[in-house]
């Protein structure tokens, strides 16, 4: 498997993801956002930081750079495309998902541990898991308030195109298991394709036990076959 | 322009000062010299009320490459791999303006520690913050931690330990010391000293604008009413430029174009130019029209006062500019040549082709005033009428459930949750315990980080203080399984006109001095921060510590957490039941007079080897050092985060109960071991002749002694975790 | 010639900001405030003299790129 | 009554947030751009008909909370 991980000014989860697709045995590149042209590959990993210092809106300035239109191109042509954190940002920017990521309800910036539970397990990047399988996550953001208008909050329900909701240790998806004020919990989406996935934790954080556990690892498994 | 002794003062000069300025130049200063004398001669950048101390201070070991006297310190780690780091201060600037007076400090230290060629892989704080009533203290508060967390996550290092604590003598000035860890080659560090005639000096990074012209003439000044008045001249951090910024200079740094690279800092464009100039003993030609200003209409002045940030000054090989052009081209930096070395030994300023300004370099740095300021013994402070009878008035339980639900002991995850510590994905051992792990990027290897200060034993008594400062921060490193290697320390003190002031400072340093040097601990880096302090009030003595210790293996990582049921629970360490200064005597006594505990260096050096000695055996399940709180506060927090509690058995020797478990006596751990290694462990205890007690074993979900006390752990944490919630 | 262009949330929009400075501002005794909403606010200039021409250049940057037309509304006026 | 409240950033201050901005427009195409620079806007409603008195009021806001005097400039209209 063939992996691409685009650069913009500003990312600092580059070198993270990049970590961990070559331990999962991808091949992987990195791409400079000002390129024209992606090299040949089975997945295109957006990935977190800080792209432009968050400046504008987050995921705002990535959105408009030259690499993006490339990108826009081999996502509609059916090419995997993962977005994290700022990736998941980004993607929302470029209209590539729908929907927008608002401030954090409580205004502050958010790192620590939560769970969430897989509520598709039907995907490319999500069937290593079990369904309702709950995971132990990183999350690292100031915008992960996840928002759309009712018609596609009612099309990602019933189309099943919610890969993650934020939930308690126990499963239970309520307010108080909502780390930052998302809709319906949400921590993570496809396109009605499910070729194309942002989510806000950092699956990246989760494949090494010393430093922290490895749940993230079936998210990279399920996309090598 | 006529320099009066209005304009000279407004410089932070003293007119003795500024007739020795004549006397060097052999004639009056301009405007342009004047401003560039006064940054480069205030106690920031001259260090001149402090250097005749700093000078004692042990620098040297086989563990170090670099001591002070560079951007930020290096040590030796082995496999070529070295350690670079620093602590820095920005106590003004963040009372002004706490967002962006505690980011820039943070973008400050960064670049410190990327000019040497190291890729910053942790950052760590102190911060002090007035009484919790005080009516500016939340905001304050809420304004350092989102600036400190706002440039460190925008960059992307993880923010992974720091120090937060209130006290009244902050209440007008407030403490924010940032410090930067970076990990480079060994083989490839970089330096400010310039070599070579005729080389380029390029500005890299973001525009001059007039930010914080005379920040470090502010930084050197107390406060008092007017200081309001000075505040257009707040920076504003973009650590996203920094970010490029450091990316650039670490690409650049790959190949041999360097000869020298400086950041602009304090004193921004003087400063990095005369500190290249005089460590190279050459001359240095500046054509200031060349300078991108963000502002129209810059003065040479204004360009040679700026603070802007994110900047950087290179001394290129000669040929090597368009090769370096491209790469800060690629990260739309600014990348202009705007001077050359030369062989004068002056600091030449050029606008329109016209000097506007020449000093001979030795003029502003080796020939800068140095004062050896007049200081006062501290007097042996009173002792603190307590008796023991008094102690019956409160039961244990208060008395720890008023230490636990204090803002100086509550649970720090309201804050630390607002800083990235994770990103990187080397983070072993997040904030919260004695100390962070950083894993050294794909190694298995790691080093562990910790700040610490103690401002009411510095205060009560500078020289035990000084000692136990660097103690507790050696235990720190100690207890999480590192060998501890080198300290970095920032000295944050009032007005050191005042011999009392100056006094503090004198003997907080032979304390330091004495302990780093029994430690083997040498000090690498440093900065000193003094006219803390607002109309004659000044702060208590507050120097911080920052170590970097190693762990060489990392199998198995350790922390404070209990880690199951039945496991036995040694207190190494004797403890005397020593209550002057302590916490539980401030917290249910308000009682604040005495002696800090006393410092046994032969005891502390003995322990601590022994811990270590025992962690490299794999013989310890968790470990926690005993400090604030003593005994009975170390075990709540070793139950706290963990899901099992402890019952603790009554002492046999008993003489007073309080004593014994509030009582802050030094150089003590509390471990964890399986009870089937107990024969292990005291072989290696009795053959170092450490001192140990059994003092019970962990249990599940109680945290109870003998006869005493019995709290769920739930409701520990709860207790813990209370006092944050109303941010 | 320049402009000042203010960007804000839709109505429908959640506006947590904005929530939560008006609780801060009601908790800090000003009861009086009955709503407020954060928004941004551009001041842009541009090289062109054409009133009509200038205002649709701007109108072009907002489109573009500073304002996101799914959540946000924006006004742009002449200054 | 309700009230409009730019507030800006102080000239000579720097904004990093318009400089990346104004970059981008640029590069996008849009070169007519001479300069832009990002603010706030904030819409307050408040329950006081006199109008002296409620602009009073959004001032007190604005000193208490909204505006970071050391940085920031603002402006406050009636609309
Ligand atoms: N308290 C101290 N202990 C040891 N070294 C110190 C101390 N204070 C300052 N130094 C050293 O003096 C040098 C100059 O410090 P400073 O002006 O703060 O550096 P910079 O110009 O990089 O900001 C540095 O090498 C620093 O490590
Ligand atoms: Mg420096």
């Amino acid at each position: 498997m063939k992996s691409t991980v685009i650069v913009f000014p500003g990312s600092n989860c580059d070198r993270d993801v990049a970590v961990a697709l070559e331990k999962m045995q991808f091949k992987n590149q990195m791409v400079w956002h000002k390129e024209t042209k992606l090299p040949k590959s089975d997945l295109i990993v957006v990935p977190g930081g800080f792209s432009y210092g968050d400046y504008l809106r987050s995921g705002a300035i990535a959105g408009k750079s030259l690499i993006i239109d490339e990108v826009i191109k081999v996502a509609n042509s059916g090419c995997l495309v993962l977005g994290i954190c700022n990736g998941f940002q980004i993607l929302t920017e470029t209209g590539l998902l729908k929907g927008t990521l608002l401030r954090n309800k409580n205004l502050k910036f958010i790192n620590k541990d939560i769970h969430i539970k897989v509520l598709n397990n039907k995907s490319k990047f999500t069937h290593k898991y079990k369904k309702e399988q709950i995971l132990k996550i990183n999350i690292a953001h100031n915008e992960g308030n996840f928002f759309t208008d009712t018609h596609h909050l009612e099309e990602l329900e019933k189309e099943n195109l919610i890969a993650f909701k934020y939930c308690d240790e126990k499963g239970d998806i309520n307010e108080q298991s909502n780390p930052n004020g998302s809709l319906n919990n949400i921590a993570g989406i496809f396109n009605s394709n499910k070729n194309i996935l942002g989510m806000m934790p950092h699956p990246e954080r989760m494949i090494d036990d010393l430093i922290s556990n490895k749940d993230g690892v079936n998210l990279f498994s399920s996309l090598l076959n | 322009m006529k320099i009066t002794s209005q304009i000279i003062e407004k410089h932070g000069l003293k007119l003795e000062e500024f007739a020795n300025i004549k006397k060097l130049l052999n004639r009056e200063p301009n405007l342009l010299e004047l401003g560039i004398f006064s940054a480069m001669w205030n106690e920031h950048c001259s260090y001149k009320s402090s250097r005749i101390h700093l000078k004692n201070l042990p620098t040297k070991g086989k563990q170090v490459i670099q001591g002070p006297g560079e951007n930020a310190g290096v040590i030796d780690i082995g496999d070529n791999d070295a350690i670079v780091f620093k602590i820095e201060s920005h106590n003004h600037p963040s009372y002004i303006e706490p967002y962006q007076g505690a980011a820039t400090g943070v973008g400050g230290i960064l670049r410190d520690v990327f000019t040497m060629g190291a890729r910053p892989i942790a950052l760590l704080n102190s911060i002090h913050f007035g009484s919790p009533e005080h009516f500016k203290t939340k905001s304050l508060l809420n304004g350092v931690v989102s600036g400190i967390g706002g440039y460190g996550n925008c960059i992307g290092i993880p923010t992974v330990a720091g120090e937060t604590k209130f006290n009244e003598t902050y209440n007008e000035n407030i403490l924010v010391n940032a410090m930067a860890v970076g990990h480079a080659k060994k083989s490839k560090i970089f330096y400010s000293k310039a070599k070579g005639l005729n080389k380029s000096v390029v500005y890299v990074g973001s525009k001059t604008g007039r930010d914080g012209i005379h920040g470090a003439s502010m930084a050197s000044a107390e406060f008092d009413e007017n200081s309001e008045e000075k505040k257009p001249t707040v920076q504003v951090g973009d650590p996203f430029t920094e970010k490029l910024l450091m990316e650039a200079c670490l690409e650049l740094m790959k190949d041999n174009s360097i000869i020298s690279i400086q950041d602009m800092g304090a004193a921004g464009l003087t400063s990095s130019s005369v500190e290249m100039a005089s460590k190279g003993e050459l001359g240095i030609e500046l054509e200031l029209d060349k300078v991108p200003c963000r502002e129209e209409n810059m003065t040479p002045y204004e360009m040679m006062l700026s603070e802007s940030q994110e900047r950087m000054l290179i001394i290129l090989e000669d040929g090597k500019e368009k090769d370096a052009r491209k790469i800060f081209e690629k990260w739309d930096l600014d990348f202009v040549i705007i001077g050359k070395t030369t062989n004068s030994n002056n600091l030449t300023l050029k606008y329109n082709n016209k000097i506007e300004g020449e000093i001979p370099i030795e003029a502003l740095a080796s020939k800068a005033p140095i004062y050896d300021r007049k200081w006062i013994k501290k007097k042996k402070p009173k002792k603190s009428e307590i008796n023991l009878k008094d102690l019956k008035k409160v039961k244990i339980e208060e008395a720890l459930i008023k230490i636990l639900s204090s803002p100086n002991h509550s649970n720090k995850s309201w804050l630390t949750n607002q800083y990235d510590q994770s990103v990187m994905c080397d983070t072993v051992l997040k904030s919260g315990s004695d100390a962070a792990i950083i894993r050294i990027h794909n190694k298995d290897k790691a080093i562990a980080v910790s700040v610490d200060s103690s401002a009411n034993y510095c205060k009560s008594h500078p020289i035990t203080g000084g000692k136990q400062i660097v103690c507790e921060n050696w235990r720190n490193l100690i207890t999480v399984g590192a060998k501890p290697l080198a300290i970095t320390n920032c000295l944050n003190f009032g007005n050191p006109e005042n011999q009392e002031i100056m006094g503090e400072f004198a003997e907080c340093l032979l304390g330091i001095k004495e302990a780093c040097e029994f430690l083997n601990y040498p000090v690498v880096s440093g900065n000193v921060s003094f006219y803390n302090g607002t109309n004659k009030k000044n702060i208590f003595p507050t120097p911080v510590i920052g170590g970097v210790g190693l762990i060489k293996k990392l199998s198995n990582p350790l922390n404070h957490i209990f880690k199951r049921e039945n496991s036995l629970l040694i207190l190494i360490g004797k403890t005397f039941g020593h209550l002057e200064q302590s916490c539980f005597l401030k917290e249910n006594f308000s009682i604040s007079e005495g002696m800090p505990p006393e410092i046994n260096l032969l005891n502390e050096k003995n322990n601590g080897e022994s811990l270590l000695k025992l962690i490299d055996e794999n013989l310890i399940l968790s470990s926690h050092d005993v400090s604030n709180g003593g005994l009975i506060t170390a075990l709540s927090e070793m139950s706290i985060s963990s899901n099992y509690g402890a019952k603790i058995l009554k002492p046999k020797k008993l003489t007073n109960l309080f004593k014994y478990f509030f009582g802050e006596d030094q150089a003590r751990y509390i471990i964890e071991i399986n009870s089937n290694n107990l024969p292990k462990v005291e072989k290696v205890l009795k053959e170092s002749d450490v001192y140990y007690e059994n003092i019970g074993f962990t249990q599940k979900k109680y945290f109870e002694i003998e006869g005493e006390l019995k709290i769920s752990t739930k409701d520990l944490f709860k207790i813990n975790n209370e006092w944050y919630n109303n941010f | 010639m320049k402009f000042s262009v203010t960007v804000t949330l839709k109505k429908d929009v959640l506006d947590p900001q904005g929530k939560v400075v008006q609780n801060t501002l009601i908790n800090m005794g000003l009861s009086d405030l009955k709503s407020i909403r954060q928004g941004k606010h551009f001041e842009i200039e541009v090289d062109e003299k054409d009133e009509t021409t200038a205002k649709k250049k701007v109108d072009v940057m907002c489109k573009k790129l500073l304002v996101n037309l799914i959540i946000e509304d924006y006004k742009i006026s002449k200054i």
